[in-house]
């Protein structure tokens, strides 16, 4: 892991960025959410792109290419960055405390709950939010992972496995969880809830980026953008969902919705221990289904920036 | 003898015999087409039954260029015939007729061939991924077909070559591996076109005491294509010669065993065949110009 | 009035005229049968009528249309740099024993690592924009054309090679008048592959940083389980693939007409 | 005491021994330099010794040779199937109209598919299991053997057809003397872009219900990023290529020992 | 002149005037080696000069077999050589050598040729990508090239097909075509292996005319492969037979133009050579087993 010396210190500058200043930013939904809200234009830099990228490897290359300077992803992408020597920090934070995954089972299985998992195959895939989901969910029905089949699959194969009843349980998102239980649900297939989450989103970028005054100063920035925009589509969920969902995804309408709201309300915290309270556990499951060194959750943040996202939002969007 | 008869047309007509050239040639040997002569080589009778190749009115067109043209063949059973005619007269394109390799021959009335039928193509056309001995041996099956094509090549002169690539042979030695494996399964139909052409004059006479014994063993009717008029009087029973599409001269050759060149009938045939080739051969060899002007009536 | 007359043949024969669509039809009507006959299960594959109408939406909302225009010119470019990165490789390492020792084992060695893995480096080296994208694509290319076109290219009668030095071809000379149609056939070969190559390679690149393409819609929809989009995708993938092999095999047969083979 | 004359050559001449790997040595050669150099962030791309040390270390732990030989095991079961396969097809289609017909469209169709595409009904019909893996593989080494070996096919040169129809060859005698050895030169092309098709396609089904074999381990350098084992994957990668090409190129040598070529 | 001069070997050897076969025939023509013999086309002097072609000890093996083994060789500058010899004696072999495409040839010595050679192969080796005319103008920059060839093909009587594929020509069209192709680019040295092998009567003779007037204009040297010993007679200013690797007979063809087998010198070249090559050619045609009986030693 990198240590904690080569944090960026130093206070945050507190001005605007200076004129010239341009962030890429990997960050599709922000996009579209400021283009819809109009407050596109308002960003006191220049985005000099907007690349699309989501899946963390890919983001990890952007990093280490140059090719980003800002990201948003789930939990897992800044453990695995550090343990390839990859220095990122995570600038801000947002909780998702409904559940997004829901383990759907074969046709005809006889799992019921997170209980019934022992002894059963579970679709996993290990370097993904889905891959952790399961681990958390095994830990809290108590089942160590020798007591399953963990049939590593990549997420996007997880519904024809499903289909075609090679794994008994996996865990899906919307859309696919109501397309796939509205199919086979005669056929008894079921989702089993769990109060499992994936807890964090947050929004990292690589520690070189941080020690450039003018970047930090642009993320800094950004941060509000970030938030308020989730808090935009929150709350015009219809306007979001036809610039997003439908027109730029090329999802149906009733796709969108079910998506939407299955992600629940932003909830940005005002402090970060429960985040790397969650980062460290994470981290700690990951090590020890023997799939990643171990990290100290505390190095992955950079807690200058700590609350900026909380104090943009309305205290609703708070914590 | 088993034969394919092909159906050529839907219009029907008969076989017919084939007649000479138009004019029938005054003072020179008796054309005579399709009648048994005296079998050349060996003195004996020749089991001339009937005709066991019969094409009528073979068309063939290249493009806009007619190169058979309504032709008309018929060869005996063990009649050994030779093929003359200028260089792009068709000679070859009618013995891929008569083999059935042309697909886009056409003609009325009916082709019919005998099914074993051997042909020696101009180019060589040895396989260049199989040694000289499997080319030799290609598509025989009984047993000893190794021990055949052995000898076969050995006749030819290329004994120990048997594992020879093609492409390590000369011309000629590539030329005598086509006739071995062309003699080497005893067709009841011999087609060969120029077999000789790329050999010197000891080993084409070797060849031609080759084909001469074979023939005199299994009696095949041939149809030889030859550039060599010497060579098509010696061996044949009957010459052919092909002009613009058709059978100009049809000249059997009624000339007894052993023949030879200093025959005065040889060479009467051998001038008279000259001529239907447009080559006045004496005086002398002509110029460009004399050759020119020699036109192709044989009765100028 | 005349027929053909013929040996049992040994060749093909006459080709049926449109002959190769059948095949194609064929599973086409397959799959309708399967979906009408109840025999297919509509949620393992949905049916012609449903994919059809999927089509008709997308192009509706004229996605299809876009997406298939941005990709074509991705894989157009990528096409064109690496025909010409392929042939330019095939033709140095076939004539020269230098080229041969620095390219050919290179190539060898470039061809069997995993776009995949390259693409980490291609992404450090070019970033995430347009050029990584051509330029992965034009890597695929160019390894199919160059395998077939340097195989071809060595593969040469060398006789033709003796007649070139004979009548005293210039290198240039003898690249245009031997060389290279000496290995057309090979080069058509390797283009045919490239053009799919080309249209596969879409698949992988869409998947950074796009935001169109047919590739990024296929990807989306894997990711939304749009198995109908999916569908939709493939039949794309399928026609174009056939087409541009018609295509280029139209070309290839006009080009090459001099050939006497056991096809025609 | 004697010595060659000759004209200009237009050919390659002779060729270097052990030629090829000097491409492959240069690249290393370069990438050492660079590395050693300063001229290369190792955080882009690491040093040989960091990879070789790398590489060290998943022998020691056994992982290295574990993923290879079960991957190989895989990868040759797929290649025995694939190669079984295209080369059936393309006898097939290349000897008669119907085949043709029937076969040669759906391959250029199959062929213009991405497996990943492919993948979801494949695992429908087969599970997640070997025989899935298998079947994957085998079916991107049946293109490259098919596309090449029926183009060798069609390709042989008439005068050989009209031979074999001359000297009465049975149809099986006609495939084992003319057109399997005709079309050999194209099925040894087919034959090595077959060999490096099964080894990448390694990397996509070893993504399926898979804990070992090298496309497993490079998929898991991926997922986390690991640059030092794919690069580790990459060298074991081209290293097999250079390999397995150098083999089939030797096999094809000896059996192809009949031709004349520009090359030899 | 431009000549290229070969080193061919460490061991230095100065290039050696050769002499004929072993014994000298006793009665035969006068044996000439290298000597300027009088033009047998124009009756005019020939402009002999050094040799052009000087090749000596020149060794070809095949595997374990010497082709040509320390074979000496020199053609004088607008001499005209015919090569006859059995097949596969080395005749390609040797043009080959002489042509420099023979990488692997060996000999001590020296090789000097001059720089524009033709070689005309023995297949004919027309590329069958490249139409007709495009074939024959392969390689030839100057302006006017087109014309040149148009006229080649007009010449060779094949006015009218510079558009064919090489495929849709006969045997002997394509043989004219490719020594149209030899003849167009006017060589200082003409290497030809059996360019009339394929060809009838008449047009043999066209073509001799042919290579006898560019011959006439140009002056080229040239070395003929042949089977045909009248055709040898006929055009050479001196004949080589090859045999065991060397040239076992150099006979000075010593006869006015123009040149007619019936004249009874021709005819005592014509035996001489025939003899040479194991042929008696009277009494007539020898049977297998007379052939086999004659042996090489003309003396006999
Ligand atoms: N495939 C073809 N396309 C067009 N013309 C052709 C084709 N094959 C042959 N020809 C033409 O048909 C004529 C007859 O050809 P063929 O080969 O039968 O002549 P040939 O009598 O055998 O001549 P040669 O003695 O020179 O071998 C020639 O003029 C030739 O150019
Ligand atoms: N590449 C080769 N490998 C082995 N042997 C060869 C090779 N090329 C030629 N030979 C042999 O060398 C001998 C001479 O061949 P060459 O072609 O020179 O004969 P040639 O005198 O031209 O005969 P022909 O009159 O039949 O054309 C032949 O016996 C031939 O088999
Ligand atoms: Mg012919
Ligand atoms: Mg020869």
């Amino acid at each position: 892991g990198v240590g904690a010396a080569a944090a960026p210190t130093g206070a945050l500058p507190t001005t605007a960025p200076p004129p010239g200043t341009r962030l890429s930013i990997a960050i599709h939904t922000t996009q579209i959410q400021l283009e819809a809200s109009g407050r596109i234009h308002d960003l006191p830099f220049t985005v000099s792109q907007w690349p699309n990228l989501t899946a963390g490897p890919d983001v990890i290359q952007g990093f280490r290419a140059k090719s980003v300077d800002l990201a948003n992803n789930a939990g897992i992408p800044p453990i695995q960055a550090n343990a390839i020597g990859l220095d990122t920090r995570i600038v801000a934070v947002r909780l998702s405390e409904t559940p997004l995954y829901v383990f759907a089972t074969a046709p005809g299985s006889a799992v019921r709950d997170a209980a019934d998992f022992r002894g059963k195959r579970i679709a996993f895939s290990q370097g993904q939010a889905q891959g952790v989901v399961v681990l958390r969910a095994l830990k809290e029905a108590g089942i160590s992972t020798e007591d399953v089949h963990l049939v590593p699959l990549p997420s996007t194969q997880f519904l024809t496995a499903l289909q075609a009843r090679q794994v008994d349980v996996a865990p899906l998102a919307e859309p696919t969880l109501t397309k796939y239980l509205t199919q086979y649900r005669k056929d008894g297939a079921r989702g089993i809830h769990t109060d499992v989450v994936d807890l964090l989103s947050i929004l990292w970028a690589p520690t070189e980026v941080l020690r450039d005054e003018a970047r930090t100063a642009a993320i800094r920035s950004f941060i509000p953008f970030w938030a308020q925009g989730q808090v935009w589509a929150y709350e015009n969920p219809a306007r979001w969902i036809e610039a997003y969902y439908v027109k730029d995804q090329g999802v149906t309408r009733a796709d969108g919705q079910r998506i939407v709201a299955s992600l629940g309300k932003p909830c940005f915290p005002t402090r970060w221990d429960t985040a790397i309270a969650w980062e460290q556990q994470t981290s700690e499951l990951l090590t020890a289904g023997g799939f990643d060194p171990a990290v100290k959750a505390a190095d992955l943040f950079d807690r200058r920036f700590e609350g900026i996202a909380a104090a943009s939002v309305p205290s609703a969007y708070r914590k | 003898m088993a034969t394919d008869t092909r159906e050529l047309s839907v219009e029907p007509g008969e076989p017919t015999t084939i007649t000479g050239g138009p004019t029938p040639i005054a003072g020179g040997p008796s054309q005579d087409a399709g009648r048994p002569s005296p079998d050349a080589a060996s003195g004996g009778a020749r089991p001339h039954g009937g005709p066991v190749v019969r094409a009528s009115r073979l068309v063939r067109r290249f493009g806009g260029r007619t190169v058979l043209d309504r032709l008309e063949l018929s060869i005996a059973a063990g009649e050994f015939v030779a093929l003359l005619g200028r260089s792009g007269s068709g000679k070859s394109t009618l013995l891929r007729a008569v083999a059935g390799l042309d697909h886009e021959v056409a003609g009325s009335g009916e082709l019919r061939v005998p099914e074993r039928v051997s042909l020696a193509f101009q180019d060589s056309r040895l396989l260049p991924w199989l040694r000289l001995l499997d080319n030799v041996v290609l598509g025989l099956k009984r047993p000893g077909a190794a021990a055949r094509g052995r000898k076969a090549l050995d006749e030819v002169g290329l004994a120990g070559r048997e594992r020879a690539w093609p492409h390590e042979l000369s011309g000629g030695e590539q030329q005598r591996a086509a006739l071995a494996r062309s003699l080497v399964r005893e067709p009841e139909l011999l087609l060969a076109d120029e077999p000789f052409g790329a050999l010197d004059a000891l080993t084409r006479i070797r060849m031609h005491d080759l084909l001469r014994e074979l023939y005199a063993r299994h009696r095949p009717a041939v149809l030889l294509v030859t550039h060599d008029v010497d060579e098509a009087v010696e061996l044949a029973d009957r010459v052919l010669v092909l002009e613009d599409g058709r059978v100009a001269r049809d000249v059997a050759v009624d000339l007894p065993a052993p023949r030879t060149p200093r025959d005065p009938r040889f060479q009467e045939y051998r001038e008279l065949l000259l001529a239907a080739l447009g080559v006045s051969p004496r005086p002398a060899l002509p110029s460009v110009r004399t050759a020119e002007e020699t036109t192709d009536d044989p009765a100028q | 009035m005349s027929q053909a007359i013929a040996r049992r043949r040994l060749g093909p024969g006459r080709s049926y005229p449109y002959g190769r669509i059948a095949g194609p039809l064929l599973l086409l009507a397959v799959w309708s049968a399967a979906a009408y006959g109840g025999l297919l299960d509509p949620r393992v594959l949905s049916s012609p009528g449903k994919v059809l109408s999927t089509a008709a939406d997308l192009i509706a909302q004229g996605r299809l249309q876009t997406n298939l225009l941005i990709s074509l010119r991705r894989a157009l470019l990528g096409l064109l740099f690496g025909v010409g990165a392929g042939t330019g490789l095939a033709v140095a390492a076939g004539l020269s024993r230098l080229g041969e020792s620095l390219i050919d084992g290179t190539m060898q060695v470039k061809r069997a690592i995993p776009a995949l893995a390259l693409l980490p480096l291609l992404i450090l080296w070019l970033g995430i924009g347009e050029e990584m994208k051509v330029v992965v694509i034009a890597l695929g290319v160019a390894v199919s054309v160059y395998v077939n076109t340097y195989a071809a290219l060595t593969g040469i009668d060398s006789r033709y090679v003796e007649l070139a030095e004979v009548v005293g071809l210039s290198r240039a000379a003898f690249l245009r008048k031997v060389v290279v149609p000496g290995a057309l056939p090979g080069f058509f070969i390797g283009l045919r592959l490239g053009v799919t190559a080309s249209w596969l390679a879409l698949i992988v690149v869409e998947q950074i940083n796009a935001t169109s393409g047919i590739g990024y819609m296929m990807f989306q929809a894997q990711q939304y389980a749009q198995s109908d989009v999916i569908v939709v995708g493939l039949l794309v993938y399928g026609i174009f693939g056939f087409a541009s092999d018609a295509l280029v095999r139209a070309v290839e047969r006009r080009v090459l007409s001099w050939r006497r083979t056991l096809a025609n």
